[in-house]
């Protein structure tokens, strides 16, 4: 079968005696790889690049005639993240955590990773402007504010981290459950995370909303996302999913302490197995010295304080969200963090409809991007699991279920987990395909489909998945044989939500502005100019 | 009696003054009057023997420099003395940054004495007389 | 044998991570020569900025340096086994990460000497800089094993981070002596700064001489009359010694000569 | 024509106030509204000085001599490729998008970069790569912080609308202005009876008799109050401290045993001491005791902790000590970031390389030291033979010995006007007014980008620091392409170095998963 690439689209065909051709008979083919979540770019992601010279210092990267130079390793400097995405044949992919008052640092950056289309998600889940209108019940109003400053922020879709929680770490508190009020506003968890996915469908946006659960990353935890995904039942409308849960290892933890840690991966896939209203990502545990950072400040406090740890950051927005990063290091030899990467894996491996959970590792929380052919390795081979598990720690291998599951994943499902399934979950029609009018965005594998035994010889596979013998970004061919060959810049996709009637930015709005933040309402907005490239995706809203 | 010297710790910091005349431009006379001066406690003033205003030599290990004395006037600040940072304070401080950057700008001992046979001098002639240029 | 001289005195920093007994461990002469150096931002090779010669004769020590190294960074980077003798000063990073063999300064030693050193012997006959046998930035596991010496004084910031190994210094030292380290040994025979074993939480400080001031957050224990300093040398006392840093909740120990200390009278009374 | 330009940014401190209101008369600011004096100086007067430099120069016969555009970016780009060593210094007056360009530069020429982080906060920053740091953006502590201390630092002087705009002087949402009570105070010099109401309010129990202190006043009982209470640790008494509720007077250099102590209190842990720094330990025990009490507490520290002994040290206990509290109740700790977009420079340095300042490119990849590859210290060690400053002046701010070694050198400039620097400069660069004349983004102190606005025209001629920038890497390119076209014609001794390939990534990372 060949494939027609003209103007940086997939076309029918194109003539053959003046295009240029790539043999690619005896490799894998598939759309470039679209990542659902990975923490890229922003003020939360570059604070941990700061703190963390040591990480850098073992992995340099030099200045070529064509690439710059930069560092990794947890956490790569922005050119070196383009370059790397590239090799593995990604090119897109979404950076899911944006503080909406520290835009303009997430896009700055944004435009400085070259060879990805990329989106950020913005944190609204613990806005106070939304926070008050679910309050009270005016959801309409909120939807209207939340298109603003999708447009405002030029953000592509609603995250939310620890709903309640990250509000009640102003003060240093937390919630502990769906129903726990959160302070001085009135309204519950369950109140947020509903209202937002109500929200989220009278605004038609192209992504679910994408949530961080509460409780995450504490044992038992596995009930408090049951009833979150119980919750968000009631708004489904029959047709297509309306929540995506993300990184879900870490909110799969069963057992009632650290010392009876297990695996509630079980559970969770069999609730996702007999409902279609939710899509998952995993955030895979790969074994690294790497950083954690997420916008749940009160999570990473509790991290913190289990011990072991040098270095703590938190970092709190006004009336938006909050943060914290802690560099934490993997082992295979410690019980929880062994079955952390198991629970990540029976859950890849327990759901058994591919569409419906996508891989990722939660760049870098679990583990950096550039492992993911290690993740894939685990997918596909049972052999490889196998080789890993053996070297684990004893009390977490009698508690794995990996030994029971057969499963191995084809390169087809491979693909539908890291691209096709993924852009259907993001709405992005053009990418994660290679149909006629699809984006020309192309990786081609050094592995071939027909002879190799992908689980068996799991080795040059893997090393295959990371050295693309070809990526090709909107037409033009960027890597070639796992060399950087061009570098283009790639888009910013953000939405313009346009609704019936604009939300009311009175006298009323503008005090209230004033009141609640410490920049002007003129100067908040991210404005074109912080976009490189930019690609707005017009939405007509049905408020 | 007044004495001749005063070995006090000299503390370096920002005035109110100091940034409005750096922003007026280095060589402006709001920059000189507010830079080249050095604040003492009163009972430090009474000790040498001087007024507010006269000049003071102020000497460290690493260099010497004229400027005006002025009487501090938010607290007592006996055995200290402070100078908003500028040119004039950084003759007299020291390049040494432990290995880390930063020079010692303040918290270090100097000897403070009265100087009214000699100018205060201006930034082009301080630069002049430091550097050459 | 090689010996290395510099051709003529260096205006920027050299970096010569090569200069190594184990780089150059079975490669014939011309190879060394060829090795590549940066001097400031060029890029060039040993041959250019040094004389390189060859005594087959003498085996050990593996390389001798002659002449004012102090502009030369990273000699004996990483180094595992060999001998290296440097008849000058040398430069920052001299024995950085070494993991084995002996490294010998017949001078003064720049910043971050040692750092994050495992194994093996640096003997430095002259000063230490800033940062001895302290890790890189952002790091907290410092040097883990082996042995430094030094017949001068050092900089601030020595011994950081410890975590094995043993530290003497035969003059003073600066701030900071000790910060944060988690075991080992420092020894020292002159005096030393403020703030020594600040966050510790293991491992002991020696003061032979005064220390200019102890941090509030060290309580006393008990004074002993003497404290081991390796398996075969023990330091007479008597010594004051101090636990802490109680901030940490460490259990780090600083003994300090009751005899050079009488400012820490005061503290008597709580035993 | 006269027009008011609303919402526009100070380009001058760290607080990066963007509430000006600015009136423009035939290209011209005449008034300015919301602003500080410092603000104003710069705004309304500064900018057009005569001290303005309007058009290149360049050194001749040990005096400096208009030039043209072409050869002063041929003589500066010239120097930097003929230089073994160079160092590019400043940063902080350049939008972000300018420092972008600077990286860019410094990797080009394999250079030393650093910005006036390492002379300001530097050591906060390395502080926060030992042990993080808890902290917030200035909206939250404006909204939460029943406690404001401000250590080592005097915002009066350094940030005059520190703490008007984000803290004690502010409306939050849960915490009020405590202006009105200063006011009063002002008026009633703390009047008996208020004292009196608090002590009512309060079920705190003083102790009857304290432990004097010649240099320190004892903890006053307002600290027990309901709402805002602000605290000073200084050398010297301030105008800062002036309005605090209470301010405690510390020995030069001995913040660290401060810290050291109070973490100690804090754990309720007994010291072996009677008085740290100049403090009796049971006022500090009173102190430690209001904080763990605070709702929400905030420490903002400046210069004091940075440029005294012990540095980076003493923030990282400072931070160590707001840790601490927050296993008790809510704390945050911010350092009083300086100069304009310092903390821009930082950003953007970091996303590029992973390092925040203090670089060296001449390996071909980043390399990050302070105390090896900080301007000082470089100087200090003579490590460079030419200099580039832009929009920043060591000229003022640097020890005397660095700077005499940095003149041994040539010297670039680019600055808008003759200050110090531009007047010792071999190579002097006219540029336009960051967030006056040009537009671009800052970093506030809390790492907010704010966008700056361009609200008068520049002088005929003069172009931006970014644009300078430019024109120099271009020559810079062109010279070494020259160079390298010129080597390979000559009779080769040796073997040209391979292409350098990126090595595959399963390689160049430790694969640790199998």
């Amino acid at each position: 079968m060949d494939i027609a690439i003209k103007d940086g689209k997939i076309v029918k065909k194109v003539n053959e005696s003046n295009a240029k051709i790539i043999d690619a008979s005896g490799l894998t083919v598939m759309a470039g790889g679209v990542d659902i979540h990975s923490h890229i770019a922003g003020s939360e992601v570059n604070l941990g690049r700061m703190i963390r010279p040591d990480d850098h210092v073992k992995d340099v990267v030099k200045k070529t005639a064509l690439t710059r130079s930069g560092t990794g390793y947890s956490i790569p400097s922005t050119y070196v993240t383009g370059y790397r995405y590239s090799k593995m044949g990604y090119t897109t992919v979404m950076n899911p955590s944006m503080a909406a008052m520290k835009a303009k640092h997430a896009h700055e950056e944004l435009n400085d990773i070259p060879l990805i289309d990329k989106a950020s998600f913005t944190l609204l889940g613990d806005w106070w402007f939304a926070l008050e209108n679910i309050a009270k019940g005016d959801l309409e109003e909120c939807a209207r504010l939340i298109a603003w400053m999708i447009r405002g922020t030029r953000s592509y879709a609603i995250k939310i981290v620890n709903p309640g929680g990250l509000e009640s770490w102003g003060f240093g508190r937390n919630v502990h459950s769906l129903d726990d009020e959160v302070p001085n506003f009135c309204l519950t968890p369950r109140d947020i995370i509903t209202g937002m996915a109500k929200v989220n469908t009278m605004l038609n946006m192209p992504h679910t909303i994408h949530l961080h659960t509460n409780n995450l990353g504490v044992p038992g935890n596995y009930k408090t996302t049951i009833d979150t995904m119980r919750a968000l039942e009631s708004v489904y409308q029959g047709d297509k999913p309306i929540g995506h849960i993300t990184h879900i290892q870490f909110s799969s933890f069963a057992g009632d302490s650290w010392a009876h840690f297990k695996s509630g991966a079980e559970e969770i896939a069999n609730y996702l197995n007999a409902h279609n209203h939710m899509t998952v990502d995993i955030g895979q545990v790969t074994f690294a010295d790497t950083t954690t950072m997420t916008a749940d400040g009160p999570f990473e406090f509790a991290l913190y304080e289990l011990g072991g740890h040098n270095k703590w950051v938190n970092s709190d927005v006004e009336t938006e969200a909050s943060g914290g990063i802690i560099p934490f290091h993997f082992k295979k030899k410690n019980a929880v963090n062994a079955i952390q990467w198991s629970i990540g894996l029976e859950l890849s491996l327990m759901i058994k409809d591919p569409w419906k959970w996508f891989m990722t590792t939660d760049h870098p929380n679990g583990g950096p991007f550039f492992h993911y052919p290690r993740v894939f390795a685990w997918l596909y081979s049972r052999k490889a699991r196998e080789a890993t598990l053996k070297k684990c720690n004893k009390k977490a291998q009698k508690k794995s279920l990996l030994p029971t599951l057969d499963r191995e994943y084809t390169l087809y499902e491979l693909a539908i987990v890291t691209r096709a399934g993924t852009a259907k979950a993001l709405g992005l029609k053009n990418k994660g395909h290679l149909g006629v009018g699809a984006e020309a965005d192309v990786s081609i594998y050094n592995i071939n489909p027909e002879t190799t035994d992908i689980a068996q010889t799991y080795k040059p596979v893997r090393k295959a998945f990371g050295n693309a013998a070809y990526t090709i970004k909107d037409g033009e061919i960027v890597v070639k044989d796992a060399e950087i060959v061009a570098t283009p810049p790639g888009r910013t996709m953000w939405l313009d939500v346009q609704t019936k009637e604009p939300c009311r930015i009175d006298e009323e709005m503008k005090r209230k502005f004033k009141e609640y933040w410490t920049i002007e309402f003129d100067n908040y907005p991210v404005t074109d100019h912080y976009i490189k490239v930019p690609e707005k995706i017009t939405i007509k809203a049905s408020v | 009696m007044a004495e001749q010297k005063l070995r006090v710790t000299l503390i370096t910091g920002r005035t109110i003054d100091q940034g409005v005349g750096k922003e007026l431009g280095k060589g402006s006379d709001k920059y000189f009057d507010s830079v080249a001066v050095c604040f003492l406690d009163p009972s430090d003033i009474k000790k040498l023997g001087l007024k507010s205003g006269m000049n003071v030599q102020v000497t460290s290990k690493y260099g010497s420099v004229v400027v005006k004395a002025k009487k501090y006037t938010h607290g007592a600040i006996p055995g200290m003395i402070f100078m908003p940072c500028g040119l004039w304070a950084n003759i007299i401080c020291s390049a040494d940054t432990d290995s880390i950057g930063m020079p010692t700008f303040r918290g270090f001992t100097v000897e403070v004495e009265p100087a009214p046979n000699k100018p205060v001098l201006t930034l082009d002639e301080l630069l002049k007389q430091e550097f050459g240029k | 044998m090689i010996t290395i001289t510099p051709k003529r005195v260096f205006t920027v920093p050299v970096q010569a991570a090569c200069i190594s007994a184990d780089v150059f461990a079975g490669k014939p002469l011309e190879e060394i020569k060829k090795l590549s150096i940066t001097e400031g931002k060029e890029t060039i090779t040993l041959d250019d900025a040094f004389n390189i010669t060859e005594d087959k004769t003498i085996e050990t020590p593996n390389i001798t340096l002659t002449g004012d190294f102090s502009k030369v960074k990273r000699i004996g980077q990483g180094m595992k086994t060999g001998e290296i003798i440097i008849n000058g000063d040398a430069g920052m990073h001299t024995g950085e990460k070494l993991a084995g063999g002996k490294i010998i300064v017949n001078g003064n030693s720049g910043g971050w000497t040692g750092s994050e050193m495992k194994k093996g012997l640096i003997e430095i006959h002259g000063n230490s800089g800033d940062y001895t046998a302290s890790p890189y930035r952002g790091t907290s596991t410092g040097m883990k094993g082996g042995v430094i010496t030094i017949d001068g004084n050092v900089g601030t910031d020595v011994g950081c981070y410890l975590q094995g190994g043993i530290i003497r210094i035969k003059g003073s030292a600066g701030r900071y002596l000790g910060y944060h380290m988690l075991d080992g040994t420092i020894f020292v025979e002159k005096d030393c700064a403020i703030r020594a074993g600040a966050c510790m939480t293991g491992g002991k400080i020696i003061i032979n001489g005064t220390i200019e001031l102890l941090m509030p957050t060290f309580t006393i224990d008990s004074i002993k009359p003497k404290v081991k300093i390796d398996a075969t040398q023990n330091a007479q006392g008597p010594f004051y010694v101090f636990l802490g840093d109680i901030a940490e909740r460490g259990t780090g120990k600083i003994f300090a000569l009751k005899a050079t200390n009488p400012a820490f009278k005061d503290y008597e009374k709580y035993l | 024509m006269t027009k008011i330009i609303k919402s526009v940014v100070c380009p001058i401190c760290g607080c990066l106030c963007d509430d000006l209101e600015v009136t423009v008369e035939n290209n011209e600011i005449i008034k300015m509204k919301n602003g500080c004096a410092v603000c104003e100086a710069k705004m309304v007067h500064g900018y057009k000085s005569e001290e303005r430099i309007l058009e290149p120069h360049i050194r001749k016969d040990g005096k400096l001599v208009p030039v043209s555009m072409d050869e002063a970016i041929n003589k500066a780009a010239q120097i930097l490729t003929d230089s073994k060593y160079p160092l590019l210094f400043g940063w902080t007056s350049s939008a972000s998008e300018t420092q972008h360009v600077g990286v860019e530069l410094a990797e080009e020429l394999g250079s030393a970069l650093d910005n006036c982080c390492s002379v300001c906060h530097g050591p906060s920053v390395m502080a926060t790569q030992e042990i993080g740091i808890p902290t917030a953006t200035l909206g939250q502590i404006r909204h939460r912080a029943d406690l404001i201390v401000y250590w080592a630092c005097n915002p009066w002087s350094s940030h005059p609308r520190h703490v008007e705009r984000y803290t004690a002087f502010t409306d939050g949402r849960f915490e009020k202005s405590e202006f009105k009570d200063y006011v009063q105070k002002l008026k009633a010099k703390a009047s008996q009876k208020k004292v009196a109401a608090t002590i009512r309010r309060t079920q705190v129990r003083y102790q009857p008799s304290r432990p004097q202190s010649a240099t320190v006043e004892a903890p006053p009982q307002t600290l027990a109050k309901a709402g805002r209470k602000m605290i000073v640790f200084d050398v010297m008494k301030t105008m800062t401290a002036e309005v605090a509720d209470y301010f405690v007077k510390v020995e030069p250099n001995r913040d660290y045993e401060i810290f050291g102590a109070m973490r100690c209190l804090v754990n309720d842990q007994e010291l072996d001491v009677d008085s740290v720094g100049g403090i009796p330990v049971d006022y500090l025990k009173e102190i430690a005791d209001v904080m763990v009490n605070a709702e929400f507490g905030a420490i903002f520290f400046g210069l004091g902790l940075t440029q005294s002994i012990g540095r980076f040290r003493n923030v990282e206990l400072a931070i160590a000590l707001t840790r601490d509290l927050n296993r008790k109740t809510k704390f945050v700790v911010s350092p009083m970031r300086g100069h304009f977009n310092v903390t821009g420079a930082n950003t953007v340095f970091a996303w590029q390389t992973g390092y925040p300042f203090a670089l060296d490119f001449s390996q071909g990849y980043p390399q990050y030291n302070p105390g090896e590859f900080t301007a000082i210290d470089l100087l200090r060690r003579e490590d460079n033979d030419a200099t580039l400053v832009i929009s920043a002046d060591p000229g003022a701010h640097f020890p005397k010995s660095a700077l005499q070694n940095m003149m041994k050198y040539p010297l670039i400039t680019i600055n808008p006007d003759w200050n110090a620097i531009s007047r010792l400069g071999d190579v002097v660069f006219p540029t336009q007014w960051c967030g006056i004349e040009q537009a671009g983004t800052a970093y506030r102190m809390d790492s907010v980008a704010i966008s700056l606005k361009k609200v008068v025209e520049a002088p005929k001629g003069v172009p931006t620091d970014e644009e300078i920038l430019r024109r120099i890497l271009e020559k810079v390119r062109t010279i070494k392409a020259q160079k390298t076209t010129k080597e390979n014609k000559e009779p080769q001794k040796e073997e040209a170095p391979k292409k350098r390939r990126l090595k595959p990534q399963e390689e160049n990372v430790k694969a640790e998963g199998d």
